[in-house]
């Protein structure tokens, strides 16, 4: 057992992480079961935030993440997107990374075009693209759109779209909602949208794993909701989901249950991750053993 | 031909019938488009207008000149099929060979990457050679479109940009943008034969600036924000009542906050009361650190399920969760 | 009977006011500049005449539209009524040819459309056209804000500098009625201060933190001796750089994935400087992939300059410092390959980190290579802590360069910072004492203490 | 020349924008800045791409081992750059159909998407992804519960794992509500609101300060490594 152990290949352990992915993915992909969702207090405070805005209050959604982390971030984005045109807000989509553009496609064409096909784009909803420069660009527009939004993604001069009227800046949002992948992101709106204007605007994020630890120092003061990885998404979703299908008897589609879906094979993966913790202890205590002998 | 070669032959022989099979008696993974037509009329000197839109019947489009176009939009087989039932003489819906392709050298690009796991071999070395070529180049096409042209070129003459590239461009020439213009020019003669010391300064702006601003920036953001929010009663109370629980906690919070700071302190050794200090300072620290990889091995796995179910839904159609294939919500 | 007529009376007096002319008891509203800013803001003040200030509810802020925004409106309001007309009229004719199966494509209907549109449309233009007087005269101020009725001053944001601005103020009753008004008699623009007030703490404190660098530095050059605490790790670089030399392998340098404008990155470079020093002395060879164009650059006159120093400049080669490219898993693919096949002894990574660290230090660890890592990227100092040899935690990351350049004057930037950190535990323990004592007793002037730490002092 | 000026440039950028972030007139001056370090880093770019088509036609000419891997490089770089850089079959944007350039570099169906969405995509996804498996590999081979501090990362990790799981929510339901601090959900958010917040503080600040005298050490021109060597 012990020497097994000590001399295992490292490729087996590669193995085991892919079953423990894969096969919880076909059965539930199969099947379509997965386990039951308990949203956590963030969760909710992100969930209010959106649900306390009136119809008609602006919301601007910063999709600062690119392919490589859709599958933690895409469920939130298309779950923030289904919340905030449920409760028939404006949106205002942009992008702090080259690619968020594409994210910022793809959520409205699942979403918006696909559930709410009479919402109008340049009234309801507009997507005002991506702008380089990172942290500069919030520091910019954060006092003036203008200045850089120049024209939205599709070359419309910005002031020649309808919702744009009534914005100049950040500051005249009800609500930013920031999805990121890393730098520039959620800690960058924090430092350089929230930080200077405390009153003026609120902020709450979707982001991946690794940022989540990074963000709580700012929770609750500067960042009173944030849905941390796919856990976030699942908790995120349920409790949209649960709120205008489930409640009203309907059957949630698959394109809405991305995150718990994927919360599948988390347990399966994070299970394993202790197993191998504790059998590389066994070894290491073994070992100790031994050395004292 | 030794055994161990030969049993990878087979292996490799298997799966690619397989594949093939799945392919030609599923239709797996082949993709489908929906064509989208445009056509413009020139109404007036320098006004096209959409022929399908309102304002199109403000004028008489009769024999005005025309462009017209079809893009595609991604559809699904579903889409596909039903377009199919419906019998519809001119579908708009239609398979598309170069998103088919594509999705099969996305399979095999990801499979090379994962190869390397076994060990390296010249399907990652060809994998790796391609992601290298292609984005390098992808970035120099983002830098150019999205930087370049509109940050530099549209800043030093607006006009001349408006007139190809970005027609709603509008403003005044802003020659401030001399400046990076110069600067770019001067890193760039590090390709010349002589005085390429001259690149050194555009550098010595680039950090210089970036000196100034960080320190600002971190100092008015990370340093006093986060003394900030650390400053908090280690008594709380809610309308009167005494919350230990809150209070403990905040208690906690004050003291991980200023022992990891002393761990940090470069003037004392870490001896004695500071030693111990410091020691708390790391324990939370590395409680910290803890919670850091909790979080980030969520993550990765997500990560890998996405791939994982990129190549189960969309290449070999095992499972179909946002039911593109079958009818269904 | 006496006491019917004097409740009439009463009620009369009480509610006059309320059919009372505007101009007859104006407000008084009063218009300055906000200090200290960047010449977006003015102060308004008003006051109301005492005897009628009791059924005051709440008072509306307007400020004057400027002229451009005026006729934004009525070019706003022209172009809505244009297409509004037009559309109506189309929906009209289109909906009478289905009934009288005409087609959509007729010449004849599209026409028609056409010139009804056109007159429809000039009517309708034409009619704002009449009307910009009224809607300039009512489009003259534009509603900010609603204020308490126990509030008298009011701070007006986001104005621009070289307009003059006048603003009018109407005190409201419960039902909404308008009591009073009142206008600021001369019009006000807002002045930019030199200065900007709200970050007057926040020079103090840099100026304390630049100063106490500074003044260590001159300490260390006066000869002063300083001591600092070891860190763990640094004397690892030499190691490592000596152990590859032995094993005839290279040293592999990964300067972080982001660009110059990261101090890490800088930081990062600096410590290269010293491995670079070191590899020449050796005679190691030393690879540095770079991940940004400018970051080649900088590490090529990095690495040129220690080959210079440690006197071997024809050993440098300006090859071995490469861009590879700017895409993170691009040059991560790129690295680990690079690594497995090339088999370096010695692996540094220095700067900033994201996702990639577990990858490079994971594939570095299987090659048995030393590793060295050092980052300022919380998120992943675990995974460099648990798979290297040895780690740099943030700030000893910073503080590493200054060790390593071995010039006893870098070292005074350390006791620099210590003094920073001084400062954090003073200022914590000081609001933390003033939070708590409010807490306890709720003091009021505690409470105020404690703002103005909070939101001036750190604000 | 080669070593004064650019010491001097230094100072003086840095020293401008600290200044100027205090006077209301100049403080948008970073923002400027910032766009400026861009365009040079886009222009920077031409270093780099020449730098890697000299390496791998290098390779390629002295038929090193693998040169077939570098023609390969360079054939999709160059590929890309063309395909990209002359917007191939990207249609004009819909508000402006007559300006040919005018559509999006990014635009569906044009072959520089192509290139994106089946080769830069899933290529880099996928390396992303590995790490999956070397969280897994580091996992078993390097926490090892040596001493305290050791253990502290490793118990918080386990609380984590769990707690972000249904799993955790199932091991300790069962706590009656008096304790339901301790039911492992509440648990990794106190730890992340508490423990984690506490360490992340102390992190950030040194890192403000390192980052601060670094910064200064810089325009001071104490710490020049930066700047090369050649006489002053």
């Amino acid at each position: 057992m012990y020497d097994k152990l000590k001399n295992l290949d490292r490729r087996w352990i590669f193995l085991l992480m892919f079953l423990s992915v894969a096969i919880p993915i076909i059965i539930i992909g199969i099947t379509g079961q997965s386990f039951p969702e308990k949203p956590t207090d963030l969760a909710y405070s992100t969930f209010n935030a959106i649900e306390d805005l009136k119809p008609g209050d602006k919301v601007l959604l910063s999709f600062d993440f690119d392919p490589a982390s859709e599958g933690e971030l895409g469920p939130m984005a298309t779950a923030f997107t289904y919340h905030c045109a449920a409760n028939e807000l404006n949106m205002y989509f942009m992008a702090l990374w080259p690619v968020g553009p594409q994210m910022i496609d793809n959520a409205i064409e699942n979403v918006i075009k696909k559930d709410f096909p009479d919402l109008v784009y340049g009234e309801d909803y507009v997507n005002l693209g991506f702008k380089s420069g990172g942290e500069g660009v919030i520091k910019v527009i954060v006092t003036d759109f203008l200045e850089l939004f120049s024209t939205d993604a599709k070359g419309t001069p910005f002031n020649d779209i309808p919702m744009n009227k009534e914005i100049s800046s950040v500051q005249d949002m009800d609500l930013v909602i920031n999805i990121s992948a890393g730098s520039a992101g959620t800690k960058e709106w924090v430092q350089y949208a929230v930080t200077p204007y405390p009153d003026e605007i609120t902020l709450v994020a979707g982001c991946t794993g690794v940022q989540a630890p990074l963000l709580y120092p700012y929770i609750p003061e500067q960042l009173p909701g944030l849905l941390g990885a796919i856990k976030g998404a699942a908790e995120y979703e349920k409790l949209v989901f649960d709120k205008y299908y489930r409640d009203e008897g309907k059957v949630v589609p698959g394109r809405y249950q991305e995150g718990v879906r994927r919360m599948g094979p988390q347990l399966v993966a994070h299970l394993l991750m202790i197993l191998l913790i504790i059998a590389g202890n066994f070894i290491y205590f073994v070992e100790k053993k031994r050395g004292v002998q | 031909m030794d055994r161990q070669k030969l049993i990878w032959t087979v292996v490799f022989a298997v799966g690619a019938l397989g594949l093939i099979i799945n392919a030609l008696t599923r239709d797996a993974g082949s993709a489908y488009v929906k064509s989208v037509d445009h056509e413009f009329a020139l109404v007036e000197k320098g006004k096209w207008v959409d022929v399908e839109s309102d304002d199109a019947l403000d004028f008489d489009l009769e024999g005005k000149e025309r462009i017209r176009w079809s893009s595609e939009e991604q559809a699904t087989y579903r889409d596909y099929q039903q377009s199919k039932q419906a019998k519809s003489d001119e579908s708009k819906y239609s398979f598309s060979l170069s998103m088919t392709f594509g999705i099969w050298v996305a399979a095999m690009f990801t499979l090379f990457i994962m190869s390397f796991l076994f060990k390296d071999n010249p399907f990652y070395k060809f994998a790796e050679s391609v992601v290298v070529g292609v984005s390098a180049a992808y970035w120099m096409v983002v830098g150019f479109w999205d930087v370049i042209i509109p940050n530099l070129f549209g800043k030093l003459s607006p006009s001349f940009i408006s007139n190809w590239a970005m027609p709603g461009l509008s403003g005044e020439a802003d020659f401030w943008y001399l400046v990076p213009l110069v600067l770019g020019i001067m890193l760039l003669w590090r390709l010349a034969p002589s005085g390429t010391w001259i690149s050194r300064w555009p550098l010595a702006f680039i950090i210089g600036t970036t000196a100034g601003i960080r320190l600002m920036g971190f100092i008015h953001a990370d340093f006093l924000s986060q003394i900030r929010n650390s400053i908090i009663p280690l008594a709380v109370f809610e309308n009167g009542s005494f919350l230990f629980w809150d209070s403990f906690l905040n208690l906690v919070l004050i003291i991980g906050v200023l022992t990891a700071i002393v761990y940090f302190f470069f003037s004392i050794e870490h001896k004695g009361v500071v030693g111990k200090t410091a020691r708390v300072g790391i324990w939370f620290l590395m409680v910290t650190f803890g919670a850091a990889f909790g979080y980030t091995v969520m993550g990765r796995i997500a990560l890998l399920a996405i791939r994982l179910e990129f190549l189960f839904d969309d290449w070999l159609w095992i499972i179909d969760p946002a039911m593109n294939r079958i009818a269904g919500i | 009977m006496r006491k019917l007529i004097l409740i009439t009376i009463a009620l009369v007096i009480f509610t006059l006011p309320a059919f009372g002319q505007e101009e007859e008891l104006p407000i008084v509203v009063t218009a300055s500049d906000h200090n200290w800013d960047g010449g977006d803001k003015i102060d308004l003040k008003w006051e109301l005449p005492q005897d009628i200030g009791e059924n005051v509810a709440t008072f509306k802020i307007y400020r004057s539209n400027t002229t451009d925004e005026i006729n934004a409106i009525i070019k706003d309001k022209k172009s809505k009524a244009v297409k509004d007309a037009k559309e109506a009229v189309t929906k009209r004719l289109i909906e009478n040819a289905e009934k009288e199966g005409v087609s959509k494509d007729d010449k004849g209907l599209l026409q028609r459309i056409r010139d009804e549109r056109k007159s429809v449309a000039d009517n309708a233009s034409q009619d704002i056209t009449d009307r910009e007087g009224d809607i300039r005269a009512e489009s003259e101020f534009k509603f900010l804000t609603v204020a308490g009725k126990n509030e008298t001053t009011f701070t007006v944001e986001k104005l621009e500098g070289d307009i003059a601005y006048s603003f009018k103020i109407l005190a409201l009753d419960k039902d909404g009625n308008i009591l009073l008004s009142g206008i600021t008699d001369k019009s006000i623009s807002p002045v930019a201060q030199s200065f900007d007030g709200s970050r007057f703490f926040l020079g103090i404190i840099t100026l304390i933190l630049c100063f106490s660098v500074v003044w260590f530095i001159q300490m260390a050059r006066r000869g002063k001796p300083l001591k600092v605490r070891k860190i763990a790790g640094l004397e690892a670089v030499d190691e490592a750089v000596g152990r590859a030399t032995e094993m005839g392998r290279s040293i592999l340098f990964v300067p972080g994935i982001q660009d110059m404008n990261e101090i890490q990155t800088i930081a990062g470079l600096t410590v290269l400087s010293r491995v670079a020093r070191t590899a020449a002395n050796y005679d190691a060879t030393l690879e540095v992939p770079t991940s940004r164009s400018l970051v080649m650059s900088a590490a090529r006159e990095t690495v040129q300059a220690s080959y210079l120093s440690a006197g071997r400049p024809d050993a440098f080669n300006q090859d071995l410092i490469y861009y590879v490219t700017d895409e993170q898993f691009g040059y991560v693919a790129h690295l680990s390959g690079r690594m497995v096949r090339e088999k370096p002894a010695a692996c540094f990574y220095m700067g900033a980190f994201f996702a990639e660290s577990l990858i490079l230090a994971e594939t570095g660890n299987s090659i048995g290579a030393i590793q060295v890592a050092g980052t300022a990227m919380p998120a992943q100092l675990p995974f460099f802590v648990a798979a290297c040899d040895y780690t740099l935690i943030g700030e000893e990351f910073f503080a590493a360069s200054a060790y390593l350049s071995g010039e006893p004057e870098q070292l005074g930037s350390l006791k620099g910072q210590d003094v920073g950190k001084v400062i954090v535990g003073v200022v914590m323990i000081i609001g933390i004492t003033v939070a708590t004592i409010g807490a306890i007793t709720g003091s009021e002037a505690m409470m105020n203490m404690l703002q103005f730490i909070k939101s001036t002092v750190l604000g | 020349m080669k070593r004064t000026v650019p010491l001097l440039i230094t100072a003086f950028g840095g020293f401008v924008l600290i200044i100027a972030y205090f006077i209301p007139a100049t403080q948008g001056w970073g923002e400027t800045v910032a766009i400026w370090f861009d365009v040079l880093a886009s222009i920077a770019f031409i270093l780099g791409g020449a730098n890697l088509l000299k390496i791998h036609l290098k390779k390629m000419s002295d038929r090193q081992s693998g040169w077939g891997f570098s023609a390969v490089t360079v054939s999709a770089f160059l590929i890309t750059l063309t395909v990209g850089l002359a917007k191939v079959g990207v249609h004009p944007s819909l508000n402006f159909p007559d300006y040919t350039w005018s559509g999006s570099y990014r635009e569906m169906g044009s072959p520089f998407w192509w290139l994106y969405e089946y080769a830069f995509k899933p290529l880099t996804a996928t390396m992303f992804a590995m790490l999956a498996f070397y969280v897994a590999s580091a996992a078993f081979r390097a926490f090892r519960a040596k001493n305290i501090e050791a253990i502290l990362l490793l118990g918080t990790a386990f609380i984590i794992l769990l707690g972000r799981t249904f799993a955790g929510v199932f091991l300790t339901s069962w706590l009656p509500d008096s304790l339901s601090g301790l039911r492992i959900e509440n648990l990794t958010v106190t730890i992340m609101q508490v423990f984690n917040t506490a360490g992340n503080r102390a992190i950030m600040i040194g890192i403000a300060l390192g980052i601060a005298s670094t910064s200064l050490k810089v325009l001071l021109g104490v710490d020049r490594s930066y700047l090369g060597g050649g006489e002053d």
